[in-house]
């Protein structure tokens, strides 16, 4: 019964089954919002409103031609995106998602799986850079270096601005800190700043615009995924996909209070808070232009950072405030 | 390291194919050189093959976008040759389509600018914008984009009293769309960050490596053609020169802007001043010998037919000069130390219209360096090697 | 300055380098030199016509003859400076010194005519092919280019 | 500079009608002059050519089927034509031989099926005195 229930774990909820619904999902959310905001139609088609575009999407990538190229190092171009997409689905697990009871969430929380699931969400930066970087194309190769460029940028203020609400609840476990703001819904708001600055934060981990700067097209092509096609450019979609889904689900764990109320009230909580991470994301998303990769570390340093110093301060005064 | 990257001739920052090769550095850029040919189509020996009146059907298509200036650039320099005067109503019409498709060029620039810097929403909604005045042109030619609107001696197509209100109507919309992008441009601080300082060309440069239009105006160069040479209809109109003095894709930017108000302001006179009377008068089928040098201002910049003709009605020598041609020693200028993010910027901010022979494909070794040249029939046969298996397409014997 | 007095000033100005000085049509200006006289008279234009602006370069086959016409545009008229080559020696001088912007449309003169330029900076094709058969020059009259049947694929008549 | 400065346009048009439409399933009218494909009154045709002269994309082809019951065949290359309306220009007679419609959707898999022909007797010119000689050139009646 107990490998059954682990087998359902990993496979069926919330593990690849659900991840790969849910994220096309999001994709077609993200999709439709993003057009809507532009007066567009966008997806309408495939299935109901077109909700299953983003399935066709990777249907159809599935069934392309896949193109390995004879200067790349075979082993490592072939199988980074399967490893991809194991790592973001490994830290899908992590949330408590499993019966939506923060006091006995799932069976994986542990204390100390809010360090590892922000791990978990680093490596596939690094995946992306050894894409880039084995598939030996100039373009790239210099979107690779982009990668690692940003990293260094959007990292550091996105750890100080998710550890600061971690802090204030006095917890390294991601149910007992959205279990504690649960309880004082009024500590929400101190976080308010540390929310916009994480928010901007895995806008540029997930690559969006203005953060595109890796793969941004009219420049180098495809950067990254310049090589990549059929199958590997599928997963990598699908990987990016549910990267959107856990890092948003994150937030809204750790800043909105995560997802109580059993298991009906408790994934209909999870739906909309994740919903309303990404309409941010969106957002963002449409209201700007992409911007160079030297104004992003600038921009990096100079204000995000120190303003999740701040955040962080705020939370640790708060805490001695505190009773 | 320095090394080359190769921008075209098949690029997404590229609508038509060129070749830029960059020498970089990390992500700046070194040297540029550009290398064209991709689209030469031979229309300078064609039009010696056409009749006149085939011809300007002929100049239409040298580009999309600016299809109405080199047909309108033609004409006038045949109208000339043959010593015609078309009547006012006629040139009225002729040079309001003119103006109309100036807007919807600078709209699109503005578009593709947008674009360019992965500014999707600003691209969005522009266009939607543009589509007022495509539908403008539409109605009053029949077309959206090959408006062929011109003949010798006059136009083809009246305007009635409706289609004046919806104009003017079309018009003022656009002008409050335009001011409110103005001020988007602007203001919005990602889109600044990126084009403000960005491709600088000085009033020197741009002087010494005759550079035309927008481009040569945001560097504080007023040279217009229809300031400085008024032809036709111009010098009855009240207009300014729109300049910048921030030599950048920014001061770019502000220029058509500018320009586009301009524009707005051209419409409603030709529409509020249109003349009665015909709109053509009958042109003989041959002109005599002579030659005759025609200047237009496109939306790009200046445009110049040269005109022979030795007494046939074919032409003897018609040579177009384009403006991005023009333009292209400037924007190796620009691309010097800048950014690699920056290219498609730069190279958008000339609005180039890339119209150039496609015979073969230049494979750069990135390795070593080496460029081999590969004839289209060889890239065919190592396609086949390739996928021995692959269903053979029913023969296809273009003329190549 | 009106276009007949641009005119006379180019007669004084360039004296019996000024093979004929026409003024067919309003501000517009042809000026005929010989092909050694060309930068001289290029230079001058630019310094004291404000002729800083190149228009183009248009090249015209006319039998034994190639005749070159620089374009050249100041705020008051357009200047054509028109030079005659032979076919035989079809040589001229580079004006990219004069003018740095003239470089492409000399290497596109190179292309179509198969003139040479001389000094020219930078003398690599601009717009054929680099496969493209030597001593094949497109814009010359006896270049005739034979248009292959059309064949359409599909096949029904 | 302001941050957000597109923020009020954007969230007004959330829940808008859209700028787009569902093209395959709904279309835009176009506009009554709208240039689309030439076609042919056989019946009004006098074999004058100036079509087939004047197109610039050689488009119209004319030949004679038999010279003695004066039948003729026209072809319109529709593959190659690039819809100028030229030739409704150029003909000389009225009613125009030409004419255009107002299709777009041309696109087909097999260019054979672009090709339109037409075999029919040449039209005679009633005898009217303001009927336009047939050599007329063909700028002397742009849109009568």
């Amino acid at each position: 019964m107990a490998a059954l229930r682990t087998l359902v774990y990993l496979l069926v909820y919330p593990g690849l089954l659900f991840l790969f619904f849910y994220s096309t999902f999001c994709e077609w959310f993200d999709r439709k919002v993003y057009a809507r905001l532009q007066n567009r139609m966008g997806p309408t088609h495939t299935g109901r409103f077109g909700l299953l575009q983003p399935i066709a999407d990777f249907v159809k990538l599935m069934a392309k031609e896949d193109v390995v190229p004879e200067a790349a190092d075979k082993r490592l171009f072939n199988v980074l995106p399967l490893f991809g997409l194991a790592i973001v689905s490994t830290a899908g697990l992590l949330l408590p998602l499993w019966n939506f009871d923060l006091a006995a969430p799932s069976m994986t929380s542990f204390s100390g799986d809010i360090i590892v699931i922000l791990y978990l969400l680093s490596l596939p930066t690094l995946i992306l850079f050894l894409a880039a970087w084995s598939s030996t194309n100039l373009f790239s190769t210099i979107g690779g270096s982009r990668v690692l460029t940003m990293l260094f940028g959007y990292e550091v203020p996105l750890f100080l601005a998710v550890l600061s609400p971690a802090i204030l609840a006095d917890s390294w476990r991601l149910a007992e800190i959205a279990a504690f703001y649960q309880k004082k819904p009024l500590l929400i708001l101190p976080n308010l700043l540390g929310f916009g600055i994480a928010v901007i934060a895995v806008q540029a981990k997930l690559e969006r615009t203005p953060f595109d700067i890796p793969h941004a097209e009219t420049e180098i092509v495809g950067g990254t995924f310049t090589e990549y096609s059929g199958k590997k450019l599928a997963l990598f979609r699908l990987m990016m996909d549910i990267e959107l889904v856990v890092s948003s689900a994150l937030l809204a764990t750790v800043f909105l209070g995560g997802f109580p109320g059993g298991v009906l009230i408790g994934f209909v909580q999870f739906i909309v808070k994740t919903l309303f991470v990404i309409f941010f994301l969106t957002l963002l998303r449409a209201l700007t232009s992409r911007i160079r990769i030297d104004q992003v570390v600038r921009f990096a340093w100079r204000y995000l950072a120190p303003m999740a110093v701040l955040q962080l301060l705020i939370a640790i005064l708060l805490k001695g405030f505190l009773p | 390291m320095k090394f080359q990257i190769p921008i075209g001739p098949q690029h997404p920052a590229l609508k038509e194919p060129i070749s830029l090769r960059m020498t970089v550095e990390g992500e700046v850029i070194r040297d540029a050189d550009i290398r064209l040919g991709y689209n030469h189509r031979g229309l300078e020996k064609l039009a010696e093959e056409k009749s006149f009146l085939q011809n300007i059907y002929l100049t239409e298509r040298i580009c999309g976008i600016c299809s109405h200036s080199h047909a309108t650039c033609f004409v006038q320099g045949v109208e000339r040759l043959m010593e015609l005067a078309p009547p006012k109503r006629g040139m009225y019409i002729r040079y309001l389509v003119s103006e109309l498709e100036r807007v919807h060029s600078h709209l699109l620039w503005l578009g593709v600018a947008g674009h360019e810097a992965g500014f999707d929403s600003f691209f969005m909604y522009t266009w939607r914008d543009r589509e007022i005045v495509m539908d403008l042109l539409e109605m009053i030619s029949g077309n959206r984009v090959h408006y062929a609107i011109n003949t010798i001696g006059g136009v083809r197509r009246d305007l009635d009293e409706g289609q004046k209100a919806k104009i003017l109507e079309g018009v003022a919309a656009l002008r409050t769309r335009t001011e409110y992008y103005f001020h988007i441009g602007a203001n919005e601080p990602s889109f600044v960050a990126r084009i403000a300082g960005v491709g600088r060309l000085t009033k020197e440069q741009a002087e010494a490596l005759c550079a035309v239009g927008p481009t040569a105006r945001a560097s504080g160069i007023t040279r217009d053609v229809r300031k400085d040479d008024p032809y036709a209809v111009y010098d009855e109109m009240d207009f300014e020169v729109g300049t910048a003095d921030s030599c950048d894709v920014l001061g770019r930017v502000v220029v058509r802007v500018k320009e586009l108000l301009e524009s707005y302001k051209i419409i409603e006179q030709i529409v509020r001043k249109l003349p009665e009377g015909p709109i053509v008068v009958r042109a003989p089928r041959k002109a005599k010998p002579g030659e005759v040098v025609s200047r237009y201002e496109a939306p790009r910049g200046e445009n110049m037919h040269y005109i022979k003709s030795n007494g046939s009605e074919k032409p003897e020598r018609l040579k177009v000069r384009a403006p991005t041609l023009a333009n292209y020693p400037a924007t190796v200028e620009m691309l010097r130390n800048g950014f690699i993010a920056d290219i498609p910027l730069i190279f958008a901010a000339i609005d180039p219209c890339i119209c150039c022979a496609e015979r073969t494909v230049t494979l750069v070794n990135v390795r070593s360096g080496e460029e081999t040249t590969v004839r289209l029939s060889d890239l065919r046969r190592r396609a086949a090697g390739r996928h021995p298996n692959a269903i053979p397409k029913r023969i296809a014997a273009w003329p190549l | 300055m009106s276009d007949v007095e641009i005119s006379q000033r180019l007669q004084k100005d360039l004296g019996t380098k000024a093979l004929e000085v026409t003024n067919p049509d309003r501000r517009r200006i042809f000026l005929k030199v010989a092909p050694d006289d060309l930068v001289a008279a290029v230079t001058l234009l630019r310094d004291k016509y404000d002729c800083r602006y190149l228009a183009t370069i248009s090249g015209v086959d006319k039998g034994d003859m190639f005749e070159i016409l620089y374009h050249f545009a100041s705020p008051a008229a357009n200047i054509n400076v028109r030079t005659e080559v032979t076919k035989d020696s079809p040589h001229i001088e580079s004006i990219c010194t004069v003018i740095p912007g003239a470089i492409f449309y000399e290497r596109e003169l190179q292309d179509m005519f198969g003139l040479v330029v001389d000094h020219i900076p930078d003398p690599r094709p601009l717009v054929l092919p680099d496969d493209w058969p030597a001593g094949n020059f497109p814009l010359r009259k006896d270049w005739k280019y034979q248009r292959p049947e059309e064949r359409i694929p599909g096949g029904k008549s | 500079m302001r941050i957000a400065a597109f923020l009020p346009e954007l969230l007004r048009h959330l829940f808008k009608k859209t700028a787009t439409v569902d093209y395959p399933f709904k279309k835009l009218e176009v506009p009554k002059d709208f240039r689309g494909t030439p076609f042919l009154h056989p019946d009004r045709c006098i074999v004058c050519r100036a079509c087939e002269r004047d197109c610039p994309a050689e488009a119209i082809e004319i030949t004679a089927v038999n010279e003695a019951e004066k039948r003729f065949r026209m072809v319109i290359h529709n593959d190659r034509c690039i819809h100028c309306a030229q030739c409704v220009d150029s003909c000389p007679t009225t009613p125009k031989a030409m004419d255009m419609d107002s299709l777009f959707e041309l696109a087909d898999f097999d260019r054979h099926n672009l090709k339109k022909e037409w075999i029919y007797v040449r039209a005679v010119v009633k005898p009217k005195p303001a009927a336009p000689k047939p050599d007329a050139a063909p700028e002397a009646a742009p849109k009568a």
